[in-house]
């Protein structure tokens, strides 16, 4: 199990400035939704990824558009970073007509088929599995993608972690797993919760290779994930990057996270990735200016995103009966009088 | 009398139970931060850690040591967060408690209450949302509570942690604020007895869950077409109350039952089915089942709003049957 | 046409599928040994261990990984060795392969067959001998296929296999051995068309799966006390035929919906309810449902026999009706 | 991982002949089991556990009556060492009256709560997370017992293993894992489907300490077990013993085992437990005619125990509507006329 923390030598300035911009989306992104949840635009629980953006972009710039997306709950920077649509994902969490899925799945599964993103998921690992599969199915059709599943720290408590990995090890699968531990689980913290060692031992216990990162290093991030896609797409079987982090707001919009002792947030705030990766930026002479442009264009950016999405149209009622499945029309059987 | 919540009545009589048992405790995740809903608020800073107990995010291991504990004489209360949840732990409840009486020959018994939040809650979509009572009603070795009010949420879950067998208690997650009074000097209420809501003459709707206050507010609006409605409430659905069905059409001669989850295979099904047999003859009309269409439920608002069954849904049925 | 057995011709339509779709594969535990019940026999050999592919006992990865091949591009046939063991892969089957086509707003689709070799089978006990169809047709977004005979299984395996939705698909442990006509050259059978096993004019007898075989039996003792009896034979419950069981009931004003699972919450009830519903006053007698009691299913032959429904059992019944 | 494998030093010979005599108890109880699965008075599935009774009187001698056990499909060897009554277990075998569970369970869920024993259990893995949840209860109560789950390499593929072990690690329980690694999972050799290391190294993972013995000898396994029974109940939280073995039989009573090449098992009959047991016994001055008495004394108990069983009345039918619950009558919903 190696430890990757310090930022890596050999740096490439417009990729970390690339990585700068996607995180200041991604953090515009959840503002946004934030906010539509408190206007009450959204009713739905959402899960804001504020303070893990590094993951999101650090992994997810090392995949190809036809790489396979599987997430949790907490998907949305997964799926912007995938390259999803900032503006019909907001319409999606608004339930809007544009929206990724037409309004009927919501931000606990958000998805774009179009960029390979399988969905996020509602229900706390079931996405290892479905990620196992389509490596499987990736195999079975001899491509050259891989399929990436993301999960908190709560999922390596769940059945699904230890038949999923040992499936995709079993059969030799190009499958990539990331945890993102985040040191929470909802309201709980998972140390409590958690025997032995944690994601990384247990991983290896299954015969995957396990490495562990500062998740809030996105340098780090990147160059761990560079090197184990690229173990994965070249045939070398399953590998698990387990990424250290913290989440800097509650579990969903609507909670106060007071489980959390005073000053504990505040101190995390310390090591925000977004100030991070600037500071870094800024070391390697790239403007504050254009540093702070960045923060701009994405709060412009999704502004207007959540502008056109409260405006938008509500979908039509009758795709409530639609994509259910080929068969029988489930008007036929309900209300009828 | 005491005037409570429904979500206030279960921890109420969660707590009453532990103070009268000391083998009853509960276990789920995030429990000791008072639960998803706030329904065990307050109760680990009286009973503690370890009988109100936190959970990993392991829905087959907190069923399956439910059935081990349970078999080791205390009596655990599980909470499955969401009933969609408890669809992790399928195995365990319906392969393992419910069958472990009778496979070991009555040696042993497994009595332990599993805590279903079901239901249509503010745009939760598919996965958040589901109401499966029907399921448990056809699993042998199973009893099946549906409360809708404070008082019964008191009553029916005092007497499912008293109940030697596993039961699947669900509570509906729209109704968490709903305040009631309460006779907290109650007994237990037995399963299998229904509640009549309200008399009538013309109709008999049949409910459970959430799904008893729509019809209650459909009948008042029948009322004011001079249609008199009859409502019960089932309160259990296994055991469910025949008898008191049967009174009830033989008076009225007209049936709808009326229920939140999928028409097809729904409870509603079974409540018809037996109707329609016992009282051939008696009935003026068909009876009605009134479910949700065979769809996922939906997350934007008006396509979650195509599976309910509403008031108009149940007044425009209850016109037509009577037409 | 040719004779072969229910497991032979669940075989050859997985080989016929697989010969003309190379992204259909089958996955399950000793499927390279032939299967538990030896109806994959053979055809590792003929299509390697990619293609019939062992699989951990892991009955959630095995299910999941299937939603996830589905999604991807792939057919996958996963064999889940008894339906009990299902119950271990239940999120994946409900939560994600249901509802993801739907839930993602039709951006994908989940093309995959679950089969579950059901029911009762020679003293297998509670957890190897259930019956939980009526699950399925509760669930939207699931097909639910239960065929009784080798040409069905031969048509509707095929059917499954080449729908873009899930399909859960019970064959009937009871029966592997049966043999029968299969006309190899017959397209794939449409879902939701049922069969008519027997003409008759006094009674309908609607049966699925094994049962038809006990009913069509009844039917014949029936017929020697000059009762006519019409039997039905399902097919798939989701979707079921609806037209063909009103057209009999009319001619017949009688009906006895028979099976193997459970009464109480069983299929039975949706036939019945519906019948009831829309042939109200062509009915000459109440519709009659014949199930399981409600009791885990026992291990000792004569307390196993208890939850049977037997010819006879159905004969009495049909004399009660007429009577 | 500590591994132990030559006979302990310090023998008690008393002790090695109770485990010889035990050890052919099984032996014969399981014959006379495969005679009745062959003369059709055993209808369902049994699985007998001939070459495998070492684990069995191992682990068992050194529980106590009121020490929870529970057991998987292969049971019957658990069962009788943890001192059930062979002849009510072989009436439940043939579903006849006087049977351990009346007859209403049957080979696969084998009971006898008399002795602790909470059964065996048709799902591969399911016994993990009870008797997790067994020794869960033991701790609320304050008591001093203990819960033993035994179950196969092929279970450790099943989420319950990974859920059940971290349960028992997290609250700190008092329960030992015994694994019976026969290298096969019914036709299928487990190490094609396991990834990783195997069993000892997932229970470590989850931070349970493992051992890890050569379960063909008696010797090394019952002194294992009192090490780690004694942790266990003196509060030292859960333990996980790997018993490494051969089943010498097939799946079933019905089960050729084609699947194994000529002479794999041949060679692993040289292997016997009970055969290596006596050996020892005889080096350490046992008669061979003492060690002969205990094969026959099984043998004709067993073969006495058939008898009564075959003779043995069927349960009254009445017994197929009780114990399902306490509330309504099953006989009210089916078959009325
Ligand atoms: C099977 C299941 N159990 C419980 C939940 C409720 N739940 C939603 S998120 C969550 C916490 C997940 O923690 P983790 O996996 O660490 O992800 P994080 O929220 O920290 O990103 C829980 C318990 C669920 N969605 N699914
Ligand atoms: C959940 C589940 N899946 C599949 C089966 C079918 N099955 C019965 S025994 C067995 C093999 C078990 O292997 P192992 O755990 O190594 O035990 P062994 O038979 O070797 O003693 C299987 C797959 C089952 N009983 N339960
Ligand atoms: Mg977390
Ligand atoms: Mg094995």
């Amino acid at each position: 199990m190696s430890e990757t923390t310090a930022p890596p030598r050999n740096v490439d300035v417009a990729r970390l400035v690339e990585h700068h911009r996607q995180m200041h989306r991604i953090r515009a992104f959840e503002e946004a939704a934030i906010q539509a949840s408190h206007d009450k635009l959204v009713l739905g629980a959402i899960h804001p990824s504020i303070g893990q953006e590094a993951i999101a972009t650090g992994v997810c710039l090392n995949l190809r558009r036809d790489d396979y997306l599987l997430s949790t709950h907490r998907g949305h920077g997964h799926t912007l970073a995938k390259g999803a649509d900032a503006g019909a994902m907001m319409c999606e969490l608004l339930g809007r007509a544009g929206g990724t899925s037409q309004g009927k799945g919501g931000s606990m599964h958000i998805a774009d088929v179009g960029v390979s993103m399988l969905g996020a998921n509602g229900v706390v690992a079931a996405n290892i599995n479905i990620a196992a599969g389509a490596a499987h199915a990736i195999k079975l059709r001899r491509e050259d993608r891989i399929a990436v599943s993301i999960f908190g720290d709560g999922a390596i408590n769940r059945g699904p972690f230890l038949e999923g990995l040992n499936w995709t090890k079993v059969f030799d699968l190009p499958a990539l797993f990331v945890c993102e531990d985040n040191g929470f689980a909802s309201t709980t913290r998972t140390d409590a919760m958690t025997g032995g060692p944690g994601p990384a031992a247990r991983a290896e216990s299954l015969g995957i290779p396990a490495t562990t990162v500062d998740g809030n290093d996105v340098a780090a991030v990147d160059e761990a994930a560079r090197a184990l896609v690229g173990e994965v797409r070249s045939g070398g079987g399953p590998r698990f990057l387990v990424c250290r982090t913290y989440r800097l707001t509650g579990h969903t919009a609507s909670d106060p996270a007071a489980y959390r002792p005073d000053g504990e947030v505040e101190e995390a705030w310390g090591n925000d990735p977004i100030a991070r990766c600037a500071a870094y930026l800024a070391e390697l002479g790239v403007s504050t200016d254009d540093l702070e442009s960045h923060r701009t264009a994405a709060q412009e950016e999704m502004a207007g995103v959540y502008e056109a999405a409260r405006n938008a149209p509500w979908p039509d009622t009758a795709l409530a009966y639609a994509d259910v499945q080929d068969i029988a029309d489930p008007r036929e059987e309900a209300f009828r009088w | 009398m005491v005037v409570m919540t429904y979500a206030e009545a279960g921890k109420s009589a969660l707590a009453s139970e532990m103070h009268r048992d000391p083998m009853v405790w509960a276990v789920g995740e995030d429990l000791g931060r008072g639960g998803v809903f706030g329904q065990y608020k307050g109760l680990v800073e009286e009973f503690g850690p370890e009988r109100i107990s936190d959970a990993p995010i392991s829905e087959a291991a907190i069923m399956g040591a439910a059935v081990g504990a349970a078999m080791a004489g205390t009596r655990p209360v599980v909470e499955m967060r969401f009933a969609d949840f408890a669809l992790c732990a399928v195995d365990e409840l319906i392969n393992q408690a419910a069958k472990a009486r009778y496979m070991l020959g009555g040696q042993l018994r497994v009595p332990m209450v599993i805590r279903e939040p079901m239901g249509i809650w503010r745009s939760s979509a598919a996965q958040h949302s589901q109401s499966l009572e029907s399921w448990y009603t056809h699993i042998p070795g199973l009893v099946v509570a549906v409360p809708s009010t404070p008082a019964d949420n008191w009553g029916l879950l005092r007497a499912a942690i008293r109940s030697d067998d596993p039961v699947v208690y669900f509570e509906h997650k729209n109704i968490w604020g709903l305040e009631g009074e309460v006779d907290t000097d109650a007994e237990p209420l037995p399963f299998g007895v229904a509640r009549t809501v309200r008399e009538g003459t013309d109709l008999t709707i049949v409910a459970w869950s959430a799904t008893v206050h729509v019809a209650e507010k459909a009948s008042e609006a029948l009322a004011n077409d001079g249609i008199s409605v009859e409502v019960i409430d089932l309160r259990t659905l296994w055991p469910w109350d025949k008898e008191a069905v049967f009174a009830s059409v033989r008076k009225t001669g007209r049936l709808i039952v009326a229920h939140e989850s999928v028409a097809v295979g729904g409870f509603g099904g079974e409540v018809a089915a037996t109707v329609s047999e016992h009282l051939f003859g008696t009935l003026k009309a068909p009876v009605k089942r009134l479910g949700a269409p065979r769809i996922p439920i939906s997350y934007a608002p008006p396509l979650e709003d195509e599976v309910r069954v509403t008031e108009d849904r149940i007044a425009t049925a209850a016109r037509a049957l009577l037409a």
